[in-house]
């Protein structure tokens, strides 16, 4: 416990460097909110009219002032006001988030239902035909960009069958649960074909090394039969690394998955964020940042725990 | 009446093509119920995988028995040949009626299992219990180990018990099911004397109370006198010798059995000890001296750190050390000695305490009056440099140039150690154990050090090695006038080379002098007790007690401060720590 | 060369380090202009050409040879994966190395730091420099090491700090040897091991990144080719002219597998546990 | 062991394809039209947004005073007539009694003067407002006449008029400070739920002054892969979808049950120089460039044919045959002789900015043009920009060259004056103005004779498209593809999808 209160306290640390650098980024791009909105068309604003437009949206002050004023507003919960949206951005992104993390809880199941058991699979198989299998078959998964799995997935259903999921829109999972099943599942798949690969990689390997472990030999010499020896006593050894990466893995997709999102046009929030981007909505992008960060670390401190649940050492220890 | 187990013809391979490379070869002996047979040999005399082919672990390692049978005689009469059973097979016979023990307890135990979950396997597999059944069971199974508070214990995990304990709690889980034959493969070696003693003690026991055979793997001879019936040598992968324990020993026919008995270290009871040294009579300028040294490293907690005590490592150490003298440290793991001879050389700082080589160096920092060679030759050596590059380090730390001289003086010193001419210009891995710690030898000489501080130097390697690199290390002493600051846990091997002695327990020297007075008449209780534990073929049939004190903590609160040491004399060179 | 000789008794090193030989030496034909016909050369009037007997691969909307330009794409995003993974390898390696080394303080600012980076959602964070700097060859190169390095000094930092209480560094020091002669010749030297395997595997992820940023139009820009850029730019032709989706899409995927293999290939050769494994 | 682990993942497969399938939309023929498209309006103010996406929005839930039609004729929107003065300094208009807001208040003519106002004023920030500046003063004699009073004459203000910027909002929602927020207009439909980037559901407006749509409403879906919109026409998921790469649209008709309707647009495609920089200061390289480049075939490659060589004037009432302008037809030699004459017969460098996406064929159009100007020694360097670090980069004329598709209008005056008069608030993009042309500017504003209008601009065009500032090339199609089913849409040359209101679905 000892070590997780440590890192939470380097928390805002973190949270605060995320702040800064998505502030002055996000500024350093060329363009502003008036270009995006008006285009070209910004060049026949009269002074007036553009600094008009700047106290508008909120860029009329230096940096410092500007930071200073979202900081303290950010630190009282409020965000700001998404000018895309005129919304608060905190209501923006939390419409936005169930989708994201949906998606990520979706296709991490997929990818621990199909990788596990066959990175488990090839560890037992090691170096026989059927573990090669396995493993190119993983190595493929991996070496996809998921655009051309997505694309190729939207191509063949709906040329060659006629049917698709319906596009552009999202049903929250307790309104009516199969469209919504039916709108996440081939992003789901998209993402957790090579979320599935490196899993599988990453079992088998860890498979590996933890079956030639003395203590996996000292259980054979109790006449543990090879099912136990394999799920009960190399798995939960083995999982360390499969967690580790799924958590980086989950934590990369709640900040949305930009391009599967795009192709299949799906109001997550790693669109939102590219959107904000583009539009240079300023308070957006600083506030689904620094929304993401936080996930991340969330989700990192949850893979500690995690750690801590399936290893005694970490449990019992203090670090 | 058939004997329990009868091997013959025993030949096991390994890889793709297993015939072509056997480990093993035309192994054949006969254990009879109740008997315990020691199987004794080097690393890569094929003792271990002979020992794994009978419950056809080897399988799961890579290997694959070429030849010959294992007859097993069943409970109920039927004999069985292991070498041709099948999986389903073995698995009841693997801990129903095999068991098995095996070197390293803290890898050889899951780590993310408890204790009792671990006992409880086998009452479950074999016979077929469970829930509070099995507990129960597991329970008692720890009781017959002598684990005090074995209901608690159950619930905790490996890495909450010391290497004693848990070889203690391997040992439970082998015997849960009466095994009729338990395989124990090195189970002491990572064990400290005293631990080795106890478990020792308990496996005699168990022995007694049960009908049990067991197969003793071990490369320690003088390990197995107390309690092996026969005694089977194996060298590369062949019998060289097999008898009844007292002929093996009294009357061995076999070179290689003669020299595991001769040149090996045996502890002699401080008959052996080197007489080749006398202190000056007159004070002359020792080559190290040490005046209360105190490394306390600081035990925190909380979000903060706070430091809310310390561990007192070495607490108040003093001695000294004349050139060509060797002074052992000797103490178990924990006792502090190597943090003495670490801080000593300036890696770990000192919290308190002098010491001084007999140049006028700054403290605590490396310098090449004093030099050090580490246990594990493994280890200390960079795998990535050539021979010629590590040689040269010292030279280049110590801010001197590598010059033409420098190659020949490493070329000297390589050959005065015993490595081939052309050992420059090649890397660590191509060397042995033995040869990779002459090289350390050689670096550390490199500087023409007073001082050499040998950190558990030949701990690592096998027996007949430690006796060759004994010898070296002593005609290098004789003939550069080296000081020796050596230590060990190993009483025998200090015996060989040590002029004095320093006993360590708990941080603080309990008894120091000279070697010989000290091993043939310890005064304080733990080097009493530390030479008790020592086995020995002298010391045949002998049975050891059963010893389960603990080292204690060597946590103090903040601001602790230990008595100052009372010292009682015994003789003129030999004091020990005066007890309550 | 004791190396190669071990890649390629490796099973699926054979196979990887085949296919990564094959690549680097078209990426270098086609680096040094050894190309059917000219990658640039666009010849209108025969666009869009199903694959034959001139054009082995077709032509794209330009009638450019897409056989050429593949070569040249395949040498341009090496270029890229091999610049960014080594820009990112070495600040990891210098970033990781002053962590492990300093301890306390600059271990935690230095790590915090990477942390900072980590949390920020990578692709945007590419996107962010990208579109700061502007687009063009160097600024992926630029950002995708960046938002590699942190992975790289938590690689190196890791076994820096195991490799720091090894006795071989102890023992350097008992002789007195400079800080500088044991990062260089105790640690770098020994982290080079898992730092190959990590390299080729990041490899692999470079090629996959920059085929992304090409699809948000950030990569590579045109008329140079690269493999993400093919890609990107075939996607709404997939249905008219699909060889310009298939040859690249093609290349990329046995591309990184050939990276993929030679980097499990090397983590069984160089890794001591899993070489146990093996025996 | 084998045999679980393939169950296992049998079942998990078949299950996830059993859910899919539940889940997957049946085709549904409701009188709501299901519409698609890439690009999502960017905000709600009729009077800030300039963007096509925003306008197309905007275009079906407000109304402006007058609105052009299919043939760009001017026709009636919330006035039902209007007239100049004989000086053309006063336009006086007559509202439609029946105009009501969809807040249900009656459109009035102090809604206009309110509206205009706001426009004019510069805090409002509306960048239209410099179609406007000849607006002195407006007067409301009463509920139904506005009366607009002008500096100088100004014919194009009525055309300027038609645009959805000079939309009439509410003038209590003005005092309130809502535009922009609440979309409250008199036009077709109502918007009743708006997530940026993501959807907009339409509902028709049942007490719309032009009649009654025969669709319940609308819902967008904003799908930005544009191959994502055709697989959902193709699934009949989407009934009716604006699609802007030509690539995508040409593989519409091989649908059986999809229509692709295309129109000429007044945008137009253009390779713009930069002439304060050198050598494009100098006349004869202009030239040469635009002697060099082969207008067809940089629209055969990148547009795959789809669109029509254009000079400066898109306009069908004022354009003219493109053969009767400079160096139309390519001609290399001459090409090369202009560049031996200004001195650069080696050629130059230069760099030619792009918009990523912006047009989708910005990419393709730069590589045709750079392959064809390599033929005379300039060797172009492309940069792709996104689309905001474009513009800005264009708004400071920081650039050699610029590949744009720029907005037209169906005045030749309000589309031309930012860029070719000396008082163009686009000077500084366009980098080039002479007499002549603010000469000729200038008569073609205050003339209102048609037919005179057209000899003015005939000669404009011909003297632009010879000193060539820019290189114009072609003006391409807007695209709608449907559902065979879905009929009565007429497309017209804003782009404007203002037919949405008379199209029904059949069942």
């Amino acid at each position: 416990m000892n070590y997780l209160t440590r890192r939470l306290v380097t928390f805002p640390l973190v949270m605060l460097g995320v702040s800064v650098l998505v502030f002055i980024s996000i500024r350093l791009v060329p363009g502003d909110a008036i270009t995006a909105m008006l285009g070209t068309e910004a060049g026949l604003l009269t002074p007036e009219q553009r600094a008009a437009l700047e106290a508008y949206f909120g860029i009329d002050q230096s940096w410092p002032v500007q930071y200073g004023r979202w900081l303290l507003g950010a630190l009282k919960g409020d965000l700001g006001i998404s000018v895309t949206f005129g919304k608060p951005v905190l209501d923006v992104i939390l419409e936005r988030f169930p989708l994201t993390l949906e998606l990520a809880l979706l296709s991490m199941a997929i990818a621990l239902l199909i990788g596990l058991p066959a990175g488990v699979f090839a560890a037992t198989r090691n170096e026989k035909p059927s573990d090669l299998g396995v493993r190119i078959f993983a190595m493929i998964g991996q070496s996809t960009p998921n655009f051309v799995v997505g694309l190729l997935l939207i191509y063949i259903l709906s040329v060659g069958f006629g049917v698709l999921p319906v596009m552009g829109a999202f049903t929250p999972l307790f309104q009516d649960p199969l469209e919504n099943l039916g709108q996440l599942i081939l992003p789901a798949l998209t993402l957790g074909f090579a979320f599935a690969a490196s899993v599988t990689r990453i079992a088998r390997s860890a498979m590996l090394d933890v079956l030639s472990e003395d203590y996996v030999r000292t259980a054979r010499s109790k006449g543990a039969p090879a099912m136990s020896v394999l799920w009960r006593h190399a798995l939960p050894n083995a999982l360390i690394p499969v967690v580790t990466l799924s958590g980086v893995e989950f934590g990369y997709l709640l900040g949305g998955a930009v391009i599967v999102e795009q192709i299949f046009a799906l109001p997550g929030l790693g669109r939102m964020v590219l959107d904000a981007i583009l539009q240079r909505d300023y308070a957006l992008v600083q506030g689904s940042v620094l929304f993401i960060a936080l996930n991340f670390m969330i989700v990192n401190l949850l893979v500690d725990l995690a750690y801590a649940m399936l290893d005694p050492r970490i449990r019992l220890g203090d670090r | 009446m058939t004997p329990l187990l009868s091997v013959s013809d025993l030949h096991v391979g390994f890889g793709r093509d297993p015939r072509a490379s056997e480990i093993v070869r035309r192994v054949s002996f006969d254990l009879a119920a109740g008997e315990t047979l020691a199987i004794v040999g080097e690393s890569g005399s094929g003792k271990s995988v002979t020992a794994l082919s009978i419950n056809r672990l080897v399988d799961y390692g890579g290997g694959q028995i070429t030849r010959g049978s294992i007859a097993y005689t069943r409970a109920d009469g039927r004999t069985l040949d292991l070498a041709q059973a099948s999986e389903r097979e073995l698995t009841k016979i693997r801990g129903g009626e095999i068991g098995m023990i095996f070197q390293e307890p803290m890898t050889s135990l899951n780590p993310v299992l408890t204790i009792g979950e671990q006992i409880e396997e086998s009452f479950r597999l074999h016979r077929g219990l469970t829930g509070r059944q099995a507990s129960a069971a597991a329970k008692d199974a720890l009781d017959r180990v002598r684990i005090p508070d074995a209901a608690r214990r159950l619930k905790y995990c490996p890495h909450q018990l010391s290497g004693g304990m848990l070889q203690r709690v391997m040992i439970a889980a082998a015997i849960s099911c009466n095994p009729r034959l338990l395989i124990a493969d090195e189970p002491t070696t990572a064990l400290d004397v005293t631990v080795q003693a106890q478990i020792m003690a308990l496996l005699a026991e168990l022995k007694r109370e049960t009908d049990m055979a067991m197969i003793f793997i071990t490369h320690d001879i003088g390990l197995v006198a107390g309690i092996a019936d026969t005694v089977m040598v194996m060298q590369s992968g062949e019998v060289v010798e097999q008898g009844r324990l007292d002929t093996v020993l009294d009357t061995p026919q076999h070179p290689y059995t003669r020299h595991l008995l001769s040149a090996v270290p045996h502890f002699e009871a401080g008959r052996a000890a080197r007489t080749d040294f006398r202190r000056p009579d007159t004070p002359a300028a020792p080559a190290l001296k040490v005046e209360g040294l105190t490394v306390r490293f600081p035990v925190t907690s909380g979000l903060f750190r706070r430091q809310t005590g310390a561990v007192h490592a070495v607490d108040g150490v003093d001695f000294d050390l004349m050139p060509g003298e060797t002074l052992g440290i000797v103490g178990e793991s924990g006792s502090g000695k190597s943090t003495t001879a670490r801080a000593i050389l300036g890696l770990v700082p000192p919290t308190r305490g002098r010491f001084s080589a007999n140049t006028n160096l700054r403290e605590g920092q490396g310098s090449s009056a004093v030099q050090m060679v580490f246990q594990n030759p493994y280890a200390s050596l960079n795998p990535r440099l050539r021979v010629d590059s590590i040689l040269a380090e010292p030279v280049i730390a110590a801010g001197r140039r590598v010059t033409a001289e420098t190659t020949q003086r490493m070329t000297q010193l390589l050959e005065r150690v015993g490595l081939p001419k052309d050992a420059l210009q090649r890397y660590p891995h191509e060397f042995s154990g033995g040869q990779r710690q002459r090289l350390c030898i050689a670096r550390a000489l490199m500087l023409n050090p007073s001082v050499v501080v040998l950190d558990e130097a030949v701990s690592a390697l096998d027996v007949s090695v430690q006796a060759k690199v004994l010898q070296l290390l002593v005609e290098l002493q004789q003939e550069f006038g080296l000081a020796y600051l050596f230590v060990s846990h190993d009483m025998a091997v200090v015996e060989r080379i040590a002029h004095r002695i320093a006993v360590v327990y708990a941080g603080r020297i309990v008894e120091i002098g000279d070697a010989t007075s000290i091993l043939s008449k310890p005064k304080h209780s733990y080097t009493k007790r530390l030479i008790a534990a020592v086995p020995s073929i002298d010391r045949r049939h002998q049975t050891f007690d059963l010893d389960t004190r603990q080292v204690p903590s060597l946590v103090r609160p903040l601001g602790y401060e230990p008595d100052p040491a009372a010292w009682q004399r015994y003789g003129p060179d030999h004091k020990a720590l005066a007890e309550a | 060369m004791r190396i190669l000789r071990a890649i390629f008794t490796h099973p699926s090193g054979r196979i990887g380090g085949t296919i990564v030989g094959l690549y680097l030496v078209v990426a270098i034909l086609g680096a040094l202009g050894f190309t059917p016909h000219d990658p640039l050369m666009q010849f209108r009037i025969d666009r869009l050409q199903a694959p034959d007997a001139v054009h082995w691969m077709g032509t794209d909307l330009f009638g450019r040879d897409v056989a050429s330009r593949l070569m040249v794409g395949i040498s341009q995003s090496f270029v890229v994966a091999f610049a960014s993974v080594a820009l990112a390898a070495s600040a990891g390696v210098v970033l990781g190395l002053a962590a492990a080394w300093s301890g306390k303080g600059w271990d935690g600012l230095i790590m915090r730091i990477m942390d900072v980076l980590l949390a920020f959602p990578a692709i945007l964070l590419a996107l962010l420099i990208i579109a700061v700097v502007g687009p063009g060859t160097w600024t992926s190169v630029m950002a995708i090491a960046i938002v590699y390095t942190p992975i790289f000094t938590r690689v190196v930092r890791g076994p820096a700090l195991s490799l720091k209480t090894r006795d071989f560094v102890d023992a350097a020091r008992t002789f007195g040897s400079s800080r500088y002669y044991i990062l260089t010749r105790h640690l770098m030297l020994n982290l080079v091991a898992p730092l190959t395997v990590q390299v080729t595997l990041a490899l692999a992820w470079a090629l996959l990144t920059e085929a992304g940023l090409s699809f948000l139009g950030l990569g590579t820009q045109p008329p140079a080719s690269s493999l993400g850029l093919m890609l990107s730019d075939s996607r709404n032709l997939m249905e008219m002219a699909p060889w310009l989706l298939v040859f690249p899409g093609l290349a990329i995927m046995i591309g990184i597998l050939g990276f993929n293999l030679l980097g499990d290939a090397l983590r069984d050769i160089l890794d001591p546990k899993t070489r146990r494994v093996a025996a | 062991m084998g045999k679980s682990f393939s169950g296992k993942l049998i079942c998990g497969v078949a299950l996830s394809v059993a859910l899919g399938a539940a889940g997957f939309a049946v085709p549904a023929a409701a009188a709501t039209l299901r519409m698609a498209w890439s690009q999502d309006a960017t905000g709600l103010d009729p009077h800030k947004q300039t963007a096509f996406s925003s306008l197309r929005l905007l275009e079906l839930i407000y109304e402006p005073l007058v609105r052009l039609d299919d043939a760009l004729k001017i026709v009636p929107a919330l006035a039902q007539s209007w007239e100049f003065s004989q000086d053309s300094k006063t336009l006086t208009f007559k509202l439609d009694p029946d105009a009501t807001f969809q807040n249900g208040d009656k459109v009035t003519s102090a809604d206009v003067k309110a509206s205009f106002e706001r426009l004019m004023a510069e805090e409002t920030g509306a960048a239209a407002r410099a179609n406007f500046l000849s607006i002195a003063s407006i007067d409301t004699p009463d509920e139904t006449t506005v009366v607009f009073n002008l500096s100088q004459p100004d014919v194009p203000l009525l055309t300027a008029m038609t645009n959805i910027n000079a939309a009439v909002v509410p003038a209590s929602e003005i005092a309130a400070g809502t535009i922009g927020t609440k979309a409250i207009g008199s036009g077709p439909f109502k918007l009743d739920k708006w997530e940026p980037n993501a959807k907009e559901v339409l509902s028709a407006n049942k007490d719309w002054a032009g009649g009654e749509t025969s669709i319940d409403g609308i819902d967008i879906s904003v799908l930005p892969d544009e191959t994502a919109i055709l697989a959902a026409l193709r699934a009949k998921q989407v009934d009716f979808a604006l699609i802007n790469d030509p690539l995508v649209a040409t593989l519409v008709p091989n649908e059986a049950g999809l229509r692709l309707d295309r129109t000429p647009v007044l945008n137009y495609h253009v390779l713009q120089l930069n002439p304060s920089r050198t050598p494009m200061t100098e006349l004869g390289v202009r030239q040469a460039i635009s002697c060099a480049v082969d207008r067809q075939d940089v629209l055969d490659t990148a547009l795959l044919g789809e669109g029509k060589v254009t000079g400066p004037l898109t306009m069908p009432a004022y354009a003219i045959d493109p053969s009767q302008l400079f160096c139309y037809e390519r001609d290399l030699d001459k090409a090369k002789q202009l560049m031996a004459d200004a001195g650069y017969a080696d050629g130059f460098s230069a760099t030619v900015i792009a918009a990523t996406g912006e047009p989708p064929t910005a990419a393709a159009e730069a590589q045709v043009l750079q392959s064809q100007l390599a033929e005379i020694g300039i060797k172009l360097d492309i940069k792709l920009m996104e689309l905001n670090v474009y513009v800005d980069t264009w708004l400071k004329g920081d650039f050699d060259m610029a590949v744009a598709l720029n907005g037209g209008r169906a005045d030749p005056y309000s589309m031309y004056n930012r860029y070719w008069t000396k008082a163009g608030n686009l000077q500084k993009v366009a980098n080039y103005i002479d007499d002549t042309l603010d000469d000729l500017m200038q008569q073609g504003r205050v003339e209102s004779d048609p037919e005179k209008r057209r000899e003015i601009f005939a000669a404009f065009e011909k003297h632009l498209a010879e000193v060539s500032p820019w290189i114009w090339l072609y003006t391409s199609y807007s695209y709608t593809a449907q559902q065979n089913n879905v009929e009565g849409f007429v497309p017209t040359p804003t782009g404007s999808l203002f037919g949405l209101s008379k199209v029904s679905v059949a069942k």
